[in-house]
């Protein structure tokens, strides 16, 4: 049923309906409204849950781990600076194969201290080993985050849902939210193979020493790759069960036979959809919305990007010292294409910076003017803001 | 698509005023999309919201620059810098004031109704919050939202007395204003 | 081939596949030592070993592990001077383990109970041995040889069996109803006994030899030894065995108003108790060796059961230790008194110990009578050839008893020469028997035990509490008399608390230490399995040689063994 | 052919009990298996020892550690309806070596510092789930005084049920003895080094056991390997308590004091019989029991027993300074906790290890 919610009171339900049995969370902007959501649910009695309210991010991934390991459906949230201090964690819970949600409300990071949305956050763990599905509105938060539970379940990778702070976390907007019968049908109750238990007690954590080490970081890889079906798979399944679907690894708009495209990662790709119908004078453009980001979806991504000549990929976040990130891995992937795009690669919005609907029209511009791709960029730079030895 | 813009301070429920303001809309089978301009201000510091509402799916997720309607919850809001920035020029400005509606509009230049919204509101809910008051006669002068949708917004935030005083505050304020005189631009831009 | 586990998980205890053990340098043992009360007991009792049955309350298996050595507990926890208290472990920790009273306790049980004397007689060898003396080396000699199965026929110059115990021993001592009990038990195991039957007189060497297949002489020592100071003899002089025999069998002493008695055995203190007893004021005891005490080397002490010496000095009789008697006082014919010396027993240049008086030490001591009380010798008498050479006694020179120029002949208890106690005489009719039974059989010689003597230091004493030894109640000096018991017995829980006492030096206490203390659960606690007597067996698979079971073994019943 | 859905778990478990079988050494079960004649029968009596055996043999610890034996007797004593947790450290290296663990009992490791968040999950779960398996979460110093103490301090001030057992080593044993919040004062450590300028280390040992206390949580207790018995006591009572427990157990580790691996216990015992580590019990805070010292021994008698120590032994004027303060640590300590005994107690430092025939009941 529809009905205007916040975006973290929209998540907070969509988890309630998934039925976890601990959900353990240190506050954070903006992550905070999701578990106060949850809390109240708790507290209301419509989630028989055991919320374990923590001393730290940290401790939060810990007691989901130690409560995913033991059997029970975990799930936890954070942002920002506490997903750094998950960090140690997230690798962790990947590494033993446990399954779990974890909904990053995105954030930048310090310093300069700064609670406004970008992906750096996010982008820092991108390596853990976790599934990464970003959201482009909280209708996708919503489905992304119950779908997160069964991916993360069949697979046994814990998966990170990011939901961008306040852009979408903070934003109210109609939502609809499905039925528990529904949730029900698409999520089988938990159950973990290796589960702590007396009866069967087995030892999670050992120490493997180089002999196996390899092999296992290659299983670990191996389990991500094969994800990317159970991505499309449960949103396919969710699609026939709920009747919505957020289009599995990746989702295209636009002409398919545009010559010029835009990759962009979550809220931001709402504002450009808009541009496009705005500005849809300007050029044949499509947006590649990158849903999964881990695993990447190589041959999905080049698939679309065929015909392509000119690509913007736009980021949340940045390498410093480098460039961008997720251009970074488009571009490698791009070597293995017959006729690559040119790559204009740009981060945008960082810190908060809003990203007016100006931009579409403003980065065609750009790339179609363009003689040389831009290796990278941070958009919106306002020179005359720089010391003059950054400008 | 409406764009709204809502001036207060950190405390007036500024942010609440906004989703009250969509969450009403989305009654009355309006998109909507409300957000603050999210701050970590503290309490009576300057604090902005926004609301879009419109008969598609709105997508774009920037700022509102410009707004056809401002809702300024105190009249000392005029003073800050940028507050009246980006109004459409047909737009119109609603404004928690004692001071009359003509003086207001001579003072910015712009088309102000003003009424003093945290007098009534601490008479009838015994608290100086202006919101509830200026969301009634935001409803009354664009005539967007009719009272039901507004109960039902409110029905999903308040309970029990608070709801029936707000409710009451709802019903008193409606014709403090200029009922359905922004009703013209409201409709424009409804299309 | 190994597979990767999803996440890396184990299976349960799977590191048994590791085996450990491959990194010892050096293993644990179980080493089977000696106590020291055992290496100690002249009877060769194993107390320890009875003293783990008491501590479980399996008090009768403790008394018939008792009676397979010393058919007699019930005289030895009495009359023994019981060297294995001396011996004790305990004894550098607070206080020797009261043995004698759990030994005495245990055969007063048996008696009281009625237990029967754990005996085999099935698998008999049916011939005959004859025993020469009924005192308790003719009486043990007796008992083990009947165990074996043989005929025994038991001869004594008495009307009754018991020899010294019965003649010397006083009463209020060894009450007599309890010696006439046992040795009638022993007896009615199918002894025959044959009194009043004197060697020499009523039967002869010869005879006997061609009669049985195997003699076993303990005919006592009842000879007088020739005592004189620098040639001077009393006139008035009696041994004190002497004495003592005619008070234990008639009752009457003669009662000078003071006396003193030279010597340093249980005669020499039983006759001046009794003198003391019998009205005589003054009683003084002149003898060589030291009381217990830091100035008193062990093998100097006094060999009378220290419990005796004082009650002795509790009755008022005047100790003189480390003392001798250098010269007699006479007037006229009449001794007066005696001069004594002060003396030590020291390392003489020979390497051996003697005893080296002090010049400028002399003291007189003034008295109306002086009786030696120096020891008795062999009465040669039907013993023909055996005793020639003016030697004193049998001397066999092995621990059998057996005469090496005589076959079947075999010698035990104070005839040896080399002997001074009721439980060194029943230790020899032990040897002898065995020995007997292996000349009959034409076997070798029975092995003695000579296992290792366990000493304190093995001994991890932070496992055991201080606590007071038990000590018998005895009779006040008021009432005691001539016939009642002086020591009182003891309840069964006071034996139980005593033998708790016990660290069980040597031998497994089963106090689960090693199997609690071992980080690589190496050390498997077990009933069946243990081959060496022990609860737990070393599983070497696993154990890295760490050393903490040796180190926290109570009883030092676990070496180390290095492995090359 | 059966038609038993089988996971790809139940086949991995049923590939890996069958290699097991080959090599015929394999147990899942917790309880004693039957009897299998064909095995040698000292293995068969390893499965058939009275107590419930937690960690099996084939550890990788050192030569007579402390640790392996303190966390042996806590697994025995809280064993076999149990989960355990465990920080990184040398008792996690030891018994989990992939594709062995000496645990039989479900056990996981995650991180150095979230022993006690991991465990606070599970027990989350298990309320969740509606069981009564009680968590015990282990650590050593280094996981529980410092780098752990903040998830430790959370998992006790949120009330879970577990135990907490910090294995007191008194060092970073296993990545080379670096000192610790739990070093004793004076210590020669491989980060607080005897030198010229130095007599080892500068600090005080934390008293962990007070501040743990101060969470008021039901039950805090510090215990010793030297005295199993009552180790195992504190670890049943502290499995009987819903609640938060914490229990310090003083382990030594030869290798990082420096002594024979055979004399771990007499050191340990030492530690206690001198007051340098008081063994107590706290309730809700409240001091609630001590093991009274009946003769406390000079510091001295413990600290020439350790190569940690040696530089207090040497001639330099600070070496006796150094034996003087840390006299006067546990002359401190007997006074804070009044643990002079007052004649002979079973239960005291002396008594609390009395052996008799038969074994410990208890």
């Amino acid at each position: 049923m529809l009905s205007a919610l916040e975006g973290s009171q929209a998540v907070a339900r969509a988890v309630g309906l998934c039925r976890p049995g601990v959900v353990a969370a240190y506050p954070i902007t903006p992550q905070t409204h999701i578990v106060e959501n949850i809390s109240k649910l708790v507290a209301d009695g419509q989630l028989q849950c055991e919320l374990v309210s923590v001393e730290s991010e940290f401790s939060a991934a810990s007691v989901a781990l130690g409560a995913a390991a033991a059997g029970t459906r975990a799930y936890t949230a954070s942002s920002s600076q506490g997903i750094l201090l998950m960090g140690e964690v997230l690798y962790n819970i990947s590494g033993l194969r446990v399954p779990m949600v974890l909904t990053c409300a995105n954030r930048a990071l310090g310093a300069p201290l700064n609670i406004w949305n970008d992906q750096q956050d996010s982008m820092a763990v991108r390596d853990a080993g976790w599934i990464q599905l970003y959201c482009a509105d909280n209708q996708e938060a919503v489905d992304t985050t119950i779908q997160a539970f069964r991916i993360a379940e069949h697979t046994e990778v814990p998966v990170m849902v990011c939901v961008d702070g306040f852009v979408l976390t903070h934003t109210l907007e109609p939502i609809d939210l499905p039925t528990q019968e529904q949730v029900d049908r698409f999520l089988p109750p938990y159950r973990f193979e290796r589960a702590l238990d007396s009866r069967h007690p087995l030892s999670l954590g050992t120490c493997v020493d180089p002999l196996f080490f390899t092999e296992s970081r290659h299983s670990q890889h191996k389990a991500l790759l094969r994800s990317m079906q159970e991505i499309v798979a449960a949103d396919s399944d969710y699609a026939g069960i709920i009747g919505r679907s957020c289009g599995g690894v990746l989702s295209v708009f636009g002409s398919a036979e545009a010559e010029i495209a835009i990759l962009a990662m979550g809220s931001v790709c709402s504002t450009l959809q808009e541009g496009m119908q705005i500005f849809s004078q300007e050029r044949v453009v499509k947006l590649i919305k990158l849903r999964a980001y881990r695993p990447f979806p190589v041959s999905a991504l080049r698939e679309v990007l065929q015909g392509v000549r000119e690509l913007v990929v736009l980021e949340r976040a940045l390498a410093p010292g480098s460039g961008g990130i997720v251009g970074m891995e488009v571009r490698s992937l791009a070597t293995t294409m017959n006729s690559p795009p040119r790559i204009h690669n740009y981060a945008v919005g960082l810190g908060g910076r809003d990203v007016p609907i100006e931009i579409y029209p403003r980065l065609i511009e750009a790339v179609t003017c363009a003689t040389e791709p831009v290796w990278f960029e941070i958009f919106d730079v306002e020179v005359e803001r720089l010391p003059i030895e950054d400008r | 698509m409406i764009e709204i813009r809502i001036h207060g301070r950190g405390g007036q429920g500024n942010v609440v005023a906004a989703y009250l303001l969509a969450s009403a809309a989305f009654e009355v089978g309006r998109y909507c999309q409300a957000f603050p301009n999210f701050g970590a201000e503290r309490r009576g510091a300057p604090v902005m919201a926004f609301v879009r509402l419109d008969v598609r799916p709105i997508l774009r997720r920037s700022q509102v620059r410009t707004p056809a309607f401002l809702i300024i919850q105190d009249p000392g809001l005029l003073n800050v810098a940028g507050v009246l920035d980006g109004l459409q020029e047909r737009g119109g400005v609603l404004v928690n004031s004692s001071r009359s509606s003509e003086e207001l509009s001579h003072q910015t230049g712009k088309t102000v109704v003003s009424f003093a919204a945290t007098h009534l509101a601490m008479q009838i809910t015994g608290k100086p919050l202006a919101n509830v008051a200026l969301l009634s006669a935001f409803a009354s002068l664009t005539g967007l939202l009719p009272r039901e949708a507004l109960v039902k917004a409110l029905s999903s935030r308040f309970k029990e007395d608070v709801l029936a005083k707000n409710l009451k505050l709802v019903d008193m304020i409606a014709d403090r204003v200029p009922s359905k005189s922004w009703k013209e631009i409201a409709d424009a831009l409804s299309t | 081939m190994l597979v990767l586990t999803r996440g890396s998980y184990a299976l349960p205890g799977t590191s048994i596949d590791f085996k450990t053990g491959t990194w010892r340098t050096s293993r644990p043992l179980h080493k089977h030592w000696a106590a020291p009360c055992h290496s100690a007991c002249p009877a060769g009792e194993d107390p320890q070993a009875y003293i783990a049955n008491v501590q479980e309350n399996h008090h009768r298996e403790a008394w018939e592990s008792i009676v397979h050595i010393n058919p007699i507990p019930s005289i030895t926890g009495r009359i023994c001077p019981h060297p294995c208290e001396h011996a004790c472990n305990r004894g550098r920790f607070d206080q020797p383990i009261a043995i004698h009273s759990i030994e005495r306790f245990l055969g007063d049980e048996a008696r009281q109970r009625g237990w029967e004397y754990p005996i085999d007689l099935g698998r008999g060898a049916g011939a005959t041995v004859a025993v020469i003396g009924a005192g308790p080396a003719g009486l043990s000699a007796a008992y083990h040889l009947r165990r074996r199965g043989y005929q025994v026929t038991l001869l004594d110059a008495l009307p009754e069996a018991g020899g010294l115990m019965r003649s010397a021993i006083p009463i209020n001592r060894l009450p007599r109803d309890i010696l006439d009990a046992d040795i009638a038990r022993i007896l009615a195991l199918g002894i025959e006994f044959r009194g009043r039957t004197r060697l020499g007189v009523d039967v002869h060497l010869d005879e006997l030899r061609s009669d049985y297949r195997a003699l076993f002489l303990a005919p006592g020592t009842s000879k007088a030894k020739a005592w004189s100071v620098d040639g001077a003899v009393p006139t008035d002089h009696r041994t004190a065995l002497e004495l003592l025999q005619e008070w234990v069998a008639v009752g009457s002493l003669p009662a000078p108003q003071s006396v003193i008695v030279h010597g340093g055995g249980n005669t020499a203190v039983d006759l001046c108790r009794a003198m003391r007893r019998a009205g005589v004021k003054e009683v003084h005891l002149v003898t060589a060796s030291g009381l217990p005490g830091p100035d008193t080397e062990p093998d100097d002490i006094i060999n009378i059961v220290p419990r005796e010496l004082e009650q002795a000095i509790e009755e008022g009789i005047t100790l003189h230790p480390h003392r001798t008697i250098q010269r007699l006082l006479f007037r006229g014919s009449r001794v007066v008194g005696v001069e004594m010396v002060t003396l030590r027993k020291l390392p003489t240049k020979s390497g051996q110990t003697g005893r080296i008086a002090f010049e400028g030490t002399e003291t007189l001591l003034h008295a109306d009578m002086v009786i030696p009380a120096i020891g008795e010798s062999v009465d040669p008498t039907g013993l023909g050839t055996l005793l020639g050479g003016g030697r004193e006694y049998l001397w066999p020179g092995n621990p059998f008893g057996r005469l090496e120029h005589t076959p079947g002949l075999f010698v035990g208890g104070d005839a040896r020469g080399d002997r001074g106690t009721v439980s060194a005489a029943v230790g020899d009719g032990r040897l002898a028997a065995a020995a007997i039974d292996s000349y009959i059989r034409q076997s070798d010689d029975p092995e003695v035990m000579s296992r290792a003597v366990i000493t304190f230091d093995h001994i991890n004493s932070s496992y055991f509490e201080p606590a007071q030894r038990v000590e018998e109640p005895t009779l006040s000096v008021a009432e005691r008399t001539d016939t009642a018991e002086i020591d009182r017995p003891l309840s069964s829980a006071a034996i139980t608390h005593e033998a708790n006492r016990c660290f069980s030096c040597g031998s497994c206490l089963a106090c689960d230490n090693c199997w609690t203390f071992c980080p690589d659960n190496a050390v498997v606690k077990t009933v069946a399995l243990a081959k060496d007597g022990s609860h737990y067996v070393f599983d070497y698979e696993y154990c890295k040689g760490c050393g903490i079971c040796a180190a926290e073994c109570p009883c030092g019943y676990i070496v180390m063994e290095a492995e090359l | 052919m059966t038609t038993i859905n089988e996971s790809a778990f139940d086949v991995e478990i049923r590939k890996a009990v069958l290699r097991s079988k080959l090599k015929e050494r394999h147990r899942v079960e917790t309880s004693f298996p039957r009897k299998r004649k064909e095995e040698p029968a000292l293995a068969e009596l390893r499965e058939r020892q009275p107590a419930f055996r937690g960690l099996e043999a084939g550890h990788r610890a050192c030569q007579g550690c402390g640790e392996a034996l303190a966390a042996r007797l806590v697994a025995e004593a809280a064993g076999p309806d149990v989960i355990l947790t465990n920080a990184t450290g040398c008792l996690e290296i030891f018994t989990s070596p992939w594709p062995q663990s000496a645990w039989r009992v479900p056990w996981i490791h995650s991180l150095f510092e979230n022993s006690a968040a991991i465990a606070a999950g599970i027990e989350a779960a298990m309320k969740h789930q509606g069981k009564a398996t009680k968590v015990i979460a282990q650590g050593g110093d280094g996981g529980t005084f410092d780098i752990g103490f903040q998830a430790l301090s959370g998992m006790l001030e949120r009330m879970h049920n577990v135990l907490y057992v910090c294995y007191d080593n008194e060092a970073y044993m296993n990545t080379g003895i670096q000192r610790s919040g739990s070093t004793p004062h004076a210590a020669s450590t491989t980060t607080s080094p005897a030198g010229q300028e130095r007599m080892g280390k500068r600090h005080l040992k934390k008293d962990l056991l007070s501040i743990i206390a101060s969470h008021h949580i039901p039950y805090a207790a510090s215990a010793s390997v030297a005295y199993p018995r009552d180790l195992r006591r504190k670890v049943r009572r502290a499995m009987e308590v819903d609640g938060p427990t914490f229990l310090q157990v003083h382990c030594p580790c030869p290798l990082g004091w420096g002594h024979e691996g055979a004399v771990t216990i007499e050191v340990a015992r030492l530690a206690v019989q001198t007051g340098l580590f008081p063994v107590v019990e706290f309730e809700r805070g409240e001091v609630a029991g001590v093991m009274p010292l009946r003769n406390p021994k000079s510091v001295t008698e413990y600290l020439k027993r350790q190569n940690r120590f040696r530089h207090l032994f040497s001639n330099d004027p600070r070496a006796r300074e150094e034996r003087e303060h840390l006299q006067a640590l546990a002359d401190r300590n007997i006074e804070k906790f009044n643990l002079r005994g007052e004649g002979m107690d079973p239960l005291d430092s002396e008594g609390a290890d009395t052996v008799r025939r038969g074994g410990l009941v208890a």
